[in-house]
C-alpha cells in the first residue's frame, strides 16, 4: 500500500483515528461534552478528508474502490451523522451520566457505512454492513430507560442478523458458481458460471438482493422498520433512515452494476416485484399513521420503491446517455432523500424527544403558531417527500419518471404515480395538523424561543430548497462523478 | 481432497439444508436465547457453503470469510447476549412474543 | 327626430336605473315623476317619430355600435323602425305611459314604490328594445330581458312565496320557449351567415326554396320561442299563475304587450314563415287549439284576474291563428286592439281589486254597477270589444281574422268554424263576468270609485277600445298584400251574430236565470267537464306529473353527489388496504421472520423461473 | 422583466403583509391592497410597452418574438429548462383578470378573516403571483412549477380560515389536483423525451415542443394527462366533485379566488397546450370531451338545484358554467373559442360576486344553509338586488357578460355539433331554475323569524363598491365585449390556423 493509497482512504483514516481519539479520551477522563466535541472535529476532518481523497481516486486493493461517487456519498453519509450527533446531543443530555460510549458507537458505525460504500469486495461489504450494524444494535437499545428501546433493538438485532445470514448464503453461492469474491470478479465471471450453474447463480443473487433489500426495507423484508424507527431514539432513527439505508443503497448499486446481475431477465422481475408492492405497500401502510417516527418508516419503504425504479431502468439502457441519466437519477434521489429525512427529523428530535407519545399526530397540532421555524421545516421536508415542487423531492422525482419514461416502464410508473397520489395524503394530514388554530392549542402551548436546533432545521430546509429550486449545480456536480 | 470427493453441490445441499434448520428455529422458537442459537446455525450454514466453494476453487478466500463469519457471529452474538441481560432485567422473560409493544 | 330614436329605449332604462340607484332616499313624487315622465317622454318621442314616418313612410335602420364582431358573426346594438316596429312602439309607450299613471294611484300605499317603477320601466325598456331591434341577437336581448322584468313583477310581493313560485314558473316556461328560440338563431346564423332580420328573410328566399326541410325547423324552433312567450299550446301554462302580480303589471305585460312578442316575433320574420308553409299551419293550429282551450276554461274560472288571463291566452290564439293564416296584418291589427281592451279590463279590474281589499272571486263581488260607474263603463266597453261586439275595436280586428282564416284554401273553412266558436264563447265569459260582478247584489263593502289617476288611463283606454277599430295602421310596407276579395256575404253575417248570442246566452245563463244550466252542469259529466276545463285542460297536472316531479325526484336523488361515489370507493379501497397492511404489522418478531422467509422464498420463485427449465 | 416583476411583486408583497402583522391587526390586508393595486398599476403603465396590442397582428405561436412580450433566463440547462415567459392576448387578458380579482378577494377578506391575517393576506397573494406565472410561463417545467406551487398557499387559506369541514375539503382539493398534476407531468416527461429522441436537445419550451411528431397512439395518451389535470381544475364531469366541498369551506377571499381565477388555468391549459400540443389527437378526443362537457352543464345544474348550502349551490353552478367552456375549447373554431375565453372572464367576475355575497351571508347569519334564510330582502335590500344582479349574469340574461359568452359558445359549437347544441342548451333552462331557486330561498319569500330580533346590516360602502366594480365589468362585457374578443382574437386566430395544420381531415 503506497501513500497515494493512504491518500485515497483518508476519511476512513479519519474516522478511526477519531474512534482512537475517543477510546483515549475515554480512560483519561469521561466526559461526554469533550466526547462530542471529538465526534464533531472527527467528522468534520473526514469531510474535508473526503474532499482531499478525490484527488486520489483509485481502488485501493481489492477490498475497497475509492472514486467520486462513493466519496461524495461518504461526505453526505458523514454530514448526515453530523445532523445526528447534533441532535443526539440535546436528547441525551437529559439520560444522565456515562453516555460518551454513544458517540464511539456512532463514529464505528459511520466508519463501516463508508467502508461499506467503498467496498469492491464480498469481504469489505460484509465487514462494513456488520460493524455498521452490530454499532448500531447498541445505539439503539442504548437509553436506559423504557422498553421500546430495547424491543426495537431486539428486533433489529435478529431480523438484521437473519438478514446479513441470508446475504452470506447469496455471497456463497455465488462464490460457489463463481470462484471470485471481488465485484467486478464475478462480473467477468458470470456469463460462464450462468452457462454452468444458472441455479446457484440466480438463487445467490436473489438471496443477495434479499439480504440487502432487508437493509433498505422493501417489501417483503419491511416489516421491521416502523418498530425500529419508533423505538429507537430519534437522532438513531435519523441516522438508521439516511446513514444506514443510503449506504446500503450504494453498495447494491455498486454490486449490481459490476457484477452484472441486471443480465437475468427473471431477477429483474423479481426486483420489479419488490419495486412495485414496496411503492404501493409503503404508502398504503403510512396512509392512517398517527405516530411520525412510523410514519417516516412507512414513507421510506415507498422511497426506497421508487429508487429501485433506477436499478431496473439500468438493466434496459441502452445508451451511455440513457445510463449516465440513471445513474444522475440515482445520485439525485439518493441525496434529496437523505437531506429531506434529516430536515424531517431534525424536527421530530426536537419536538418528540424520546417520549413516544409526543410523536403523534396531536402533538403536531398548531405547531406553526407555536413553533414556525421547526413547523416550516417539517413542512418543506414533507413537501418534499411528496414532490412537490420547489422541493429537492421533486427534482428526485422528475429524474425517477423521466427514467421510468426513457426506459419504457410503464408499470413502474404507473406504481410510482399511483403511489406518490396515496402519499399525497398522509403527508398533508400532518401539515393540516400542524395549521390547526384551535384557540385552545395556541393558547396552552406558548411559542417556542428560538433555539440551537432551529439553526439545523433551517440549514436543511435551505438544502432542500435550493437542491428543489436551483438543481443545476448540483446535477452538473453529480455528473461529473 | 483425494480420498474425500464431495461434490460441490452435495454440500451445498447441506449447507442449505442447515440454513433452513436455521431459518425454522428462528421461525418457531420464542426464546431470545435459541433464536440467538439458530442464527448461529444460519450464519454457519453460509460459512459452510463459503469453505466449500473455496474447497471448489482451490481458493483460501472461502476459508478466510469464514473466519470474517465467525467473528461477525461472535460480535452480533455479543451484543445480542447484552440485549437479552436487559431484556430478562426489564421484560422478566424471554419469551419474544411478548414484546410486541409496537404495532400498526 | 328619427335619430333620436335610441332616446325612446333609453328614458326608461335610465330612469330606471336612477330608481334603483335611489330608491330608498327618493321622495314617492319624485319617483312618480321620474317613472311616468320617462315613459311618457318616450310616447311622445315615438309620436313625433311616427308622425315624421307617417309623412314620409321610409324604413330605416341605424347602428349604435358593432354588440361583438366574432368571425363573420357581427350583430349590433342597431334598431330598425318600420310601420310594425311603429305600431309596436306606440302600443308599447301609450298604454305604457296610461299604465304607470294607473300604477301612481293603485301603488301607492306599497313600501316599495320605487322599486315597482324601476322595474316597470325597465321593463318598458326591455320591451321597446325588443321590437326595434334590427337582428335577432338583440331582439333576443330585449325578449329575455322583458322575461327577467316580467319574472321581478310577478314576484313583487316576494314575502309570499306563491308569488316567488308563480314567477319562477313564468321565469323558466318561457325560457324553454326561449331555447327553442336560441336554437334557431343557431341555425339560422350557421346556415345564412348573419342575423340581421331583413338580411336573414333575403337570404334564405335565396337559398330556400318553400317547403325545405331547413326553413320549417328554423321556423318551428323559432315558433317554440314565441309560444313560449305568448302563452299559446302547450307553453301557456305559466301566465294564469302570473296573475300573482300586482294588477297594473298584468294590464301592462301579460296582456298589452309582453305576451305578444310573440306574435311580433312571427310577424317580423315572416318571410321566413312564408317558406314553410308547414310551419305556418301549425302556427294556426296552435293558435286555433290555444284560443278554444282557454275559452272554455275562462268560462269555468272565479278568480277575476284568472278569467282575464285566459281570456288573454284565447286572444292571442286568435293572434297566432292569423299569423298562421298569413293574415299578418290583421293578426297585428288585432294585437293593438287587444292591447287597449285587455288593458282596459286588467286596469278596470285592478280597480276593482283595489277598492275591494284584494278581493279576487268574482263571486264575492256583485252589484257594484252602482257604486263604481267609471270602473262599471270601463268593463262595459272592455267586455263588449273583447267580444267583438260590432263597432268596438275587437270587432274590427276579430272579424279580419275569420274572414282571412275563411278564405285560406283548403282547411279556411274549419279555422273560420272553430275561430266562431271561440268567439261565442268569448262572449259568453265576457259578459258571465260583467253580469256577476256588476249586477245583482253586492256582496262585499267596497271603499268608492277610482281616483283620477286611475280614472284618466281607464277613460282613456275605453276610447281606444271603441275608436281603435278605426284606427288604419301603416303596414302595407311591411307584410304582402292579402288578397282583396271578400268571402260570400253570409260568412261576414255568422261572424257578426255570434258575439251577439253569446252576449245573450251570458245574459240568460247569469243575470236573467231564465236558461237553467245547473242540472247540466251538476251531471257527473258536467262536473267532471267543468273540473277538466277549470284546471286548464289538466296541462299543468301533466307537466307537473311529467317533469316537476321527476326533476325534484333526480335532484333529491343526485344530491349526495353519486360521482363521488366512485371516489369514495377508491377511498375505501385504499383503506382497506392500508387496514390489512396495518394488521400484518403484528409487532411480533417471529412473525417479522415468517414474512422474511416467505418473502425470500417468492423471490427464490421468481428468479428461478427461466434457469430451472434451462436445467 | 414586466412579467417577473409582477410575479416578484405579490411575491414580496406576501412576505410584507405577514411581517406588517406586527404593526398592527388590520395592516396586512391595507399592504395587500396596496400590493395588488401596484402591481396592476405597474401592469397598466407598461401595456403602452405592447406596440403589437393595438396592431392586433396575429402571434405566431411558434415564434415567440410575435408575442406581446417574451423573457427567457436560463434555469436548469441540463434539461434544456428556462424560465421562459411569454404574453399573448389571452395570457395578458387573464393576467388582467387575476389581478383585478385579486384586489377584489382582497377587498373581500376585509372582515371575514380574523385570525392570522399577516399569514391569510401573504397566502393569498402568493397564490395569485402562482396563478399569474400559470399564466405567462411557456416553459413546460416551469408552468407545471407554477400549476403546483399555487395549491399550496390556497390549500393553507382552505385548511386554516375554512369552514367547519375544512380539513376534508382542503385534502380533497389538494389530492385531486396533485394527483391529477402528476398525469400531467408524467405526459410532459414523456413528451418532452420524444422530442429529446427526435431532435437530441432537451427542450421543455413550449415553442419547441409544439411541432413535436410522434405516433397517435403516443399523442393520444399524452394528451389525455393534459386533458384531465386541466379538466380536473376546470372542473369538467367527472372530475369535478373536489369543488363543491372546496368552494363550500373556503372562506369568502379563496372561493373569490377558487372561483375567478383558479379554475381558469384549467381552461387557459386546454387552450394554450392540450389542443395545440396535440391538435390530431385533441380532433379525435373532441367528442368524448365535448360529451363530458354538456353532461357537466347539465349535471351542475340539476346538483345546483339539489342544494341547501348558499355556496355548495354557487360551486355546482360553476361546474355547469365550466362545461361551456369545456364545450368551446373542443368545438375549437372561433366562435365558440371566443364564447370559451369571455366565459372565463365572465365567469370570473359572476361567481367572485356570488361567492362573496354568500360570505356577506354568512358572516351575518353565522350560516350558509338557505332553509334559515328567507326574505332577506327586506332587512338587507341593497343586498338582494346585487344578489339579483348576479343571479341573472349567471343565467345568462343577454347584455350581461356570461350571455355573450354562453351564446357564442353555444353558435360556434352549433358548427360543430348541432345536437350536441341542442342538448347543452338544456343548461339554459336548468341553469334558470337553479339561479333563481338560489334567490327565492334566500331573498325572497316569507322573511325568517329568526333575524326578527336583531337588525342585519345592509352592504355599506366597501361592499357596494367592489360590487359596482363588478356590476359594471359584467355590463360592459355584456354590451361591448369587443375590447376582450379584439385581445383574444389574433391568439385564437393563429392557434386555429396551428392546429388546423396539424391536423389531416
Amino acid at each position: 500500500m503506497n501513500s497515494s493509497q493512504m491518500m485515497a482512504l483518508m476519511p476512513i483514516l479519519m474516522l478511526s483515528l477519531t474512534a482512537v481519539v475517543l477510546m483515549i479520551q475515554a480512560s483519561i477522563k469521561r466526559d461526554q461534552n469533550v466526547a462530542w466535541w471529538i465526534t464533531a472535529a472527527g467528522f468534520l476532518l473526514t469531510i474535508w478528508g473526503a474532499g482531499y481523497a478525490r484527488d486520489f481516486t483509485q481502488s485501493v486493493t481489492i477490498l475497497l474502490d475509492v472514486d467520486d461517487w462513493g466519496l461524495f456519498f461518504s461526505t453526505l453519509i458523514v454530514f448526515a451523522s453530523l445532523v445526528s450527533l447534533i441532535l443526539s446531543r440535546e436528547s441525551f443530555s437529559r439520560e444522565g451520566e456515562r453516555k460518551e460510549e454513544y458517540y464511539l458507537l456512532l463514529v464505528l458505525s459511520v466508519l463501516g457505512a463508508v467502508i461499506l460504500i467503498q467496498s469492491s469486495h464480498m469481504a469489505s461489504l460484509l465487514l462494513g454492513m456488520e460493524l455498521m450494524g452490530v454499532a448500531l444494535y447498541a445505539m439503539i437499545a442504548f437509553p436506559e430507560k423504557g422498553e421500546l428501546p430495547l424491543e426495537a433493538a431486539i428486533k433489529y438485532l435478529v431480523l438484521s442478523a437473519c438478514a446479513s445470514a441470508m446475504l452470506l448464503f447469496g455471497f456463497a453461492l455465488v462464490y460457489a458458481a463463481t470462484g471470485d469474491l471481488t465485484y467486478a470478479g464475478i462480473g467477468a465471471e458470470v456469463d460462464v458460471a450462468y452457462g454452468r450453474e444458472p441455479l446457484v447463480l440466480v438463487a445467490g443473487s436473489a438471496m443477495i438482493l434479499a439480504g440487502l433489500g432487508f437493509k433498505l426495507s422493501v417489501v417483503p423484508f419491511h416489516m421491521w422498520t416502523p418498530d425500529v424507527y419508533q423505538g429507537a431514539p430519534t437522532p438513531v432513527t435519523a441516522f438508521l433512515a439516511t446513514v444506514s439505508k443510503g449506504a446500503v443503497f450504494v453498495a447494491l448499486s455498486r454490486f449490481y452494476l459490476e457484477a452484472e446481475l441486471y443480465q437475468y431477465d427473471t431477477l429483474i422481475a423479481a426486483l420489479s416485484v419488490v419495486a412495485v408492492t414496496s411503492m404501493l405497500a409503503g404508502n398504503w401502510l403510512a396512509l392512517r399513521q398517527n405516530n411520525i417516527k412510523r410514519l417516516l418508516a412507512y414513507s421510506s419503504i415507498a422511497h426506497f420503491g421508487y429508487l429501485l425504479v433506477a436499478l431496473i431502468a439500468i438493466s434496459i439502457a441502452q445508451s451511455i446517455a440513457q445510463a449516465q441519466l440513471i445513474s444522475d437519477a440515482v445520485t439525485f434521489y439518493l441525496t434529496a432523500y437523505i437531506l429531506t429525512t434529516l430536515a424531517a427529523f431534525a424536527v421530530v428530535a426536537q419536538l418528540s424527544g424520546e417520549d413516544d407519545g409526543k410523536s403523534m399526530i396531536g402533538a403536531y397540532d398548531g405547531l406553526f403558531w407555536r413553533h414556525p421555524v421547526q413547523a416550516l421545516g417539517l413542512t418543506v421536508a414533507l413537501l418534499s417527500f411528496a414532490g412537490i415542487p420547489l422541493t429537492a423531492g421533486f427534482i428526485g422525482k422528475f429524474y425517477l419518471i423521466n427514467v421510468a419514461i426513457e426506459s419504457q416502464l410503464w408499470f413502474l410508473l404507473v406504481a410510482l404515480v399511483l403511489g406518490s397520489a396515496i402519499g399525497i395524503y398522509y403527508y398533508l394530514r400532518f401539515i393540516f395538523a400542524m395549521s390547526k388554530t384551535s384557540a385552545t392549542i395556541v393558547k396552552t402551548q406558548p411559542k417556542a424561543a428560538f433555539s440551537g436546533q432551529d439553526v439545523v432545521s433551517i440549514v436543511l430546509l435551505t438544502l432542500v430548497l435550493a437542491l428543489g429550486s436551483w438543481p443545476q449545480p448540483f446535477i452538473e456536480f453529480a455528473g461529473r462523478l | 481432497m483425494d480420498g474425500l470427493n464431495i461434490p460441490l453441490n452435495h454440500i451445498l445441499l447441506v449447507s442449505t439444508l442447515l440454513f433452513s434448520i436455521g431459518m425454522l428455529g428462528l421461525m418457531i422458537r420464542r426464546n431470545i436465547i435459541f433464536i440467538l442459537m439458530s442464527l448461529e446455525v444460519m450464519l454457519n450454514a453460509a460459512a459452510l457453503a463459503f469453505v466449500a466453494a473455496g474447497a471448489h476453487w482451490g481458493q483460501p478466500d472461502g476459508q478466510i470469510i469464514f473466519l470474517l463469519i465467525l467473528s461477525v457471529a461472535a460480535a452480533e452474538v455479543a451484543v445480542g447476549l447484552g440485549l437479552v441481560l436487559q431484556v430478562q432485567r426489564r421484560f422478566k422473560t424471554l419469551d419474544m412474543d411478548d414484546a410486541n409493544r409496537m404495532r400498526g | 327626430m328619427a335619430e333620436m330614436i335610441w332616446l325612446v329605449p333609453l328614458l326608461p332604462l335610465l330612469s330606471s336605473v336612477l330608481l334603483m340607484l335611489g330608491s330608498a332616499s327618493f321622495p314617492r313624487l319624485l319617483v312618480a315623476v321620474l317613472g311616468v315622465g320617462s315613459v311618457a317622454s318616450a310616447a311622445l318621442l315615438t309620436m313625433s317619430i311616427g308622425m315624421d314616418f307617417l309623412a314620409d313612410p321610409q324604413p330605416f335602420q341605424m347602428t349604435l355600435w358593432t354588440w361583438m364582431q366574432v368571425g363573420n358573426f357581427s350583430p349590433g346594438i342597431a334598431f330598425y323602425f318600420d310601420g310594425l316596429t311603429l305600431v309596436m312602439m306606440s302600443v308599447i309607450t301609450g298604454v305604457g305611459f296610461l299604465i304607470h299613471l294607473f300604477s301612481t294611484e293603485f301603488m301607492e300605499q306599497d313600501s316599495s314604490y320605487a322599486r315597482y317603477f324601476a322595474y316597470l320601466n325597465m321593463f318598458v325598456a326591455a320591451m321597446l328594445v325588443l321590437v326595434m331591434a334590427d337582428n335577432l341577437l338583440l331582439l333576443y336581448l330585449g325578449w329575455e330581458g322583458v322575461g327577467v322584468c316580467s319574472y321581478l313583477l310577478v314576484g313583487f310581493w316576494y314575502q309570499n312565496s306563491a308569488n316567488g313560485q308563480a314567477a319562477r314558473k313564468a321565469f323558466v316556461v318561457t325560457r324553454i320557449g326561449d331555447t327553442a328560440m336560441a336554437l334557431g338563431l343557431f341555425l339560422l346564423f350557421t346556415e345564412l351567415g348573419t342575423l340581421n332580420i331583413q338580411g336573414l328573410v333575403g337570404a334564405a328566399n335565396q337559398q330556400w326554396q318553400v317547403g325545405d326541410t331547413l326553413p320549417l325547423i328554423a321556423c318551428l324552433l323559432l315558433l317554440g320561442g314565441a309560444v313560449g312567450k305568448s302563452a299559446q299550446l302547450p307553453l301557456h301554462t305559466w301566465l294564469p299563475d302570473a296573475m300573482a302580480g300586482p294588477t297594473p303589471v298584468s294590464a301592462l305585460i301579460h296582456a298589452a304587450t309582453m305576451v305578444t312578442a310573440g306574435v311580433y316575433l312571427i310577424a317580423r320574420t315572416h318571410g321566413l314563415f312564408l317558406l314553410a308553409p308547414t310551419a305556418m299551419m301549425v302556427v294556426a293550429v296552435i293558435g286555433l287549439a290555444t284560443s278554444l282551450m282557454a275559452a272554455f276554461t275562462a268560462l269555468m274560472q272565479s278568480d277575476i284576474k284568472r278569467i282575464l288571463a285566459y281570456s288573454t291566452i284565447s286572444q292571442i290564439g286568435y293572434m297566432f291563428l292569423a299569423l298562421g293564416v298569413g293574415a299578418w296584418a290583421a293578426g297585428i291589427f288585432h294585437l293593438m286592439t287587444h292591447a287597449f281592451f285587455k288593458a282596459l279590463l286588467f286596469l278596470g279590474s285592478g280597480a276593482i281589486i283595489h277598492y275591494l281589499h284584494h278581493e279576487h272571486n268574482i263571486f264575492k263581488m256583485g252589484g257594484l254597477r252602482s257604486k263604481m260607474p267609471v270602473t262599471f263603463w270601463s268593463f262595459m266597453i272592455g267586455s263588449a270589444a273583447l267580444a267583438a261586439l260590432p263597432m268596438t275595436s275587437g270587432f274590427f280586428s276579430k272579424d279580419q281574422i275569420l274572414l282571412q282564416a275563411y278564405q285560406l284554401p283548403g282547411p279556411g273553412p274549419w279555422l273560420w268554424l272553430g275561430g266562431l266558436v271561440g268567439a261565442l264563447l268569448t262572449a259568453v265569459y265576457s259578459f258571465r263576468l260583467v253580469f256577476v260582478v256588476f249586477f245583482g247584489e253586492a256582496k262585499t263593502q267596497t271603499e268608492g270609485d277610482t281616483g283620477w289617476r286611475m280614472a284618466v288611463p281607464l277613460v282613456t283606454l275605453c276610447t281606444l277600445s271603441l275608436i281603435g277599430g278605426y284606427f288604419v295602421i301603416p303596414l302595407d310596407q311591411v307584410f304582402p298584400a292579402s288578397s282583396g276579395d271578400h268571402p260570400a256575404h253570409w260568412v261576414e253575417y255568422v261572424s257578426i251574430s255570434v258575439p251577439l248570442v253569446g252576449v245573450l246566452l251570458a245574459y240568460l245563463i247569469f243575470h236573467s236565470g231564465q236558461l237553467n244550466v245547473s242540472r247540466l252542469v251538476n251531471s257527473s259529466i258536467g262536473q267532471s267537464l267543468r273540473q277538466f276545463w277549470h284546471s286548464g285542460w289538466g296541462i299543468d297536472w301533466l307537466y307537473d306529473v311529467l317533469l316537476v316531479r321527476p326533476y325534484y325526484q333526480l335532484s333529491r336523488i343526485m344530491k349526495g353527489e353519486p360521482v363521488d361515489a366512485v371516489y369514495s370507493l377508491i377511498v375505501a379501497l385504499n383503506l382497506t388496504f392500508n387496514h390489512w397492511l396495518a394488521e400484518s404489522q403484528t409487532g411480533r418478531m417471529r412473525w417479522y421472520i415468517a414474512s422474511m422467509v416467505a418473502g425470500l422464498i417468492l423471490l427464490l420463485t421468481l428468479a428461478l423461473q427461466i434457469p430451472l427449465e434451462a436445467v | 422583466m414586466l412579467m417577473v416583476n409582477l410575479i416578484l411583486i405579490l411575491l414580496v408583497g406576501g412576505v410584507l403583509a405577514m411581517l406588517s402583522e406586527r404593526l398592527g391587526e388590520t395592516m396586512p390586508r391595507k399592504v395587500a391592497l396596496a400590493v395588488v393595486l401596484v402591481d396592476i398599476v405597474y401592469l397598466l403603465s407598461q401595456l403602452s410597452a405592447m406596440p403589437q396590442l393595438t396592431q392586433l397582428q396575429a402571434p405566431v405561436p411558434d415564434d415567440p418574438s410575435t408575442w406581446l412580450m417574451h423573457f427567457k433566463a436560463q434555469w436548469i440547462p441540463a434539461f434544456g429548462i428556462n424560465i421562459e415567459f411569454a404574453l399573448d392576448g389571452i395570457s395578458l387578458l387573464m393576467v388582467m383578470l387575476t389581478l383585478v380579482l385579486g384586489a377584489i378577494a382582497v377587498s373581500s377578506s376585509w372582515t371575514d378573516v380574523t385570525t392570522k391575517q399577516g399569514f391569510f393576506e401573504a397566502n393569498l397573494l402568493w397564490t395569485l403571483a402562482g396563478v399569474l406565472g400559470v399564466f405567462m410561463a411557456l416553459d413546460l417545467f416551469l408552468f407545471f412549477l407554477f400549476w403546483e406551487v399555487m395549491l399550496i398557499p390556497m390549500y393553507f387559506m382552505i385548511a386554516i380560515w375554512g369552514h367547519e369541514n375544512r380539513g376534508y375539503a382542503a385534502m380533497k382539493f389538494f389530492i385531486f389536483t396533485q394527483a391529477s398534476g402528476l398525469l400531467m407531468l408524467v405526459a410532459t416527461l414523456a413528451l418532452v423525451a420524444v422530442n429529446q429522441n427526435a431532435t437530441g436537445v432537451w427542450s421543455f419550451s413550449y415553442f419547441d415542443l409544439l411541432h413535436t411528431s410522434m405516433s397517435g397512439q403516443t399523442a393520444h395518451w399524452l394528451m389525455l394527462g393534459f386533458f384531465v389535470a386541466f379538466v380536473v381544475k376546470l372542473p369538467g364531469f367527472p372530475f369535478h366533485t373536489w369543488l363543491p366541498d372546496a368552494h363550500t369551506q373556503a372562506p369568502t377571499a379563496g372561493s373569490v379566488i377558487l372561483a375567478g381565477i383558479l379554475l381558469k388555468t384549467g381552461a387557459y391549459g386546454l387552450i394554450r397546450f392540450a389542443v395545440p400540443l396535440f391538435p390530431q389527437a385533441a380532433l379525435d378526443f373532441s367528442f368524448v370531451a365535448m360529451l363530458l362537457g354538456v353532461a357537466g352543464v347539465v349535471y351542475g345544474a340539476v346538483l345546483a338545484f339539489a342544494q341547501t348550502d348558499f355556496k355548495r349551490l354557487v360551486a355546482y353552478s360553476s361546474v355547469s358554467h365550466m362545461g361551456f367552456v369545456l364545450l368551446g375549447v373542443y368545438a375549437w373554431n372561433e366562435l365558440a373559442l371566443q364564447g370559451a375565453v369571455m366565459q372565463m372572464v365572465a365567469h370570473g367576475f359572476s361567481t367572485a360576486a356570488l361567492f362573496m355575497i354568500a360570505g356577506s351571508l354568512q358572516e351575518r347569519l353565522h350560516t350558509r344553509d338557505m332553509r334559515e334564510m328567507g326574505g332577506l330582502w327586506q332587512q338587507m335590500p341593497r343586498m338582494g338586488a346585487v344578489a339579483m344582479f348576479f343571479v341573472v349574469a349567471s343565467l345568462g340574461l343577454p347584455g350581461l357578460g356570461n350571455f355573450v359568452a354562453e351564446f357564442l359558445v353555444l353558435l360556434g359549437l352549433f358548427q360543430a355539433n348541432p345536437w350536441m347544441t341542442a342538448v347543452a342548451a338544456l343548461g339554459l333552462i336548468t341553469g334558470a331554475i337553479y339561479s333563481l331557486i338560489l334567490m327565492q330561498r334566500s331573498f325572497q319569500g316569507e322573511p325568517n323569524a329568526r333575524y326578527d330580533s336583531h337588525r342585519l346590516v345592509d352592504f355599506a360602502g366597501r361592499e357596494m363598491f367592489t360590487m359596482t366594480v363588478m356590476m359594471v365589468a359584467l355590463v360592459a362585457l355584456g354590451l361591448y365585449p369587443q375590447p376582450v374578443l379584439d385581445m383574444a382574437q389574433p391568439v385564437l386566430q393563429s392557434l386555429l390556423e396551428l392546429t388546423s395544420a396539424g391536423v389531416t381531415p
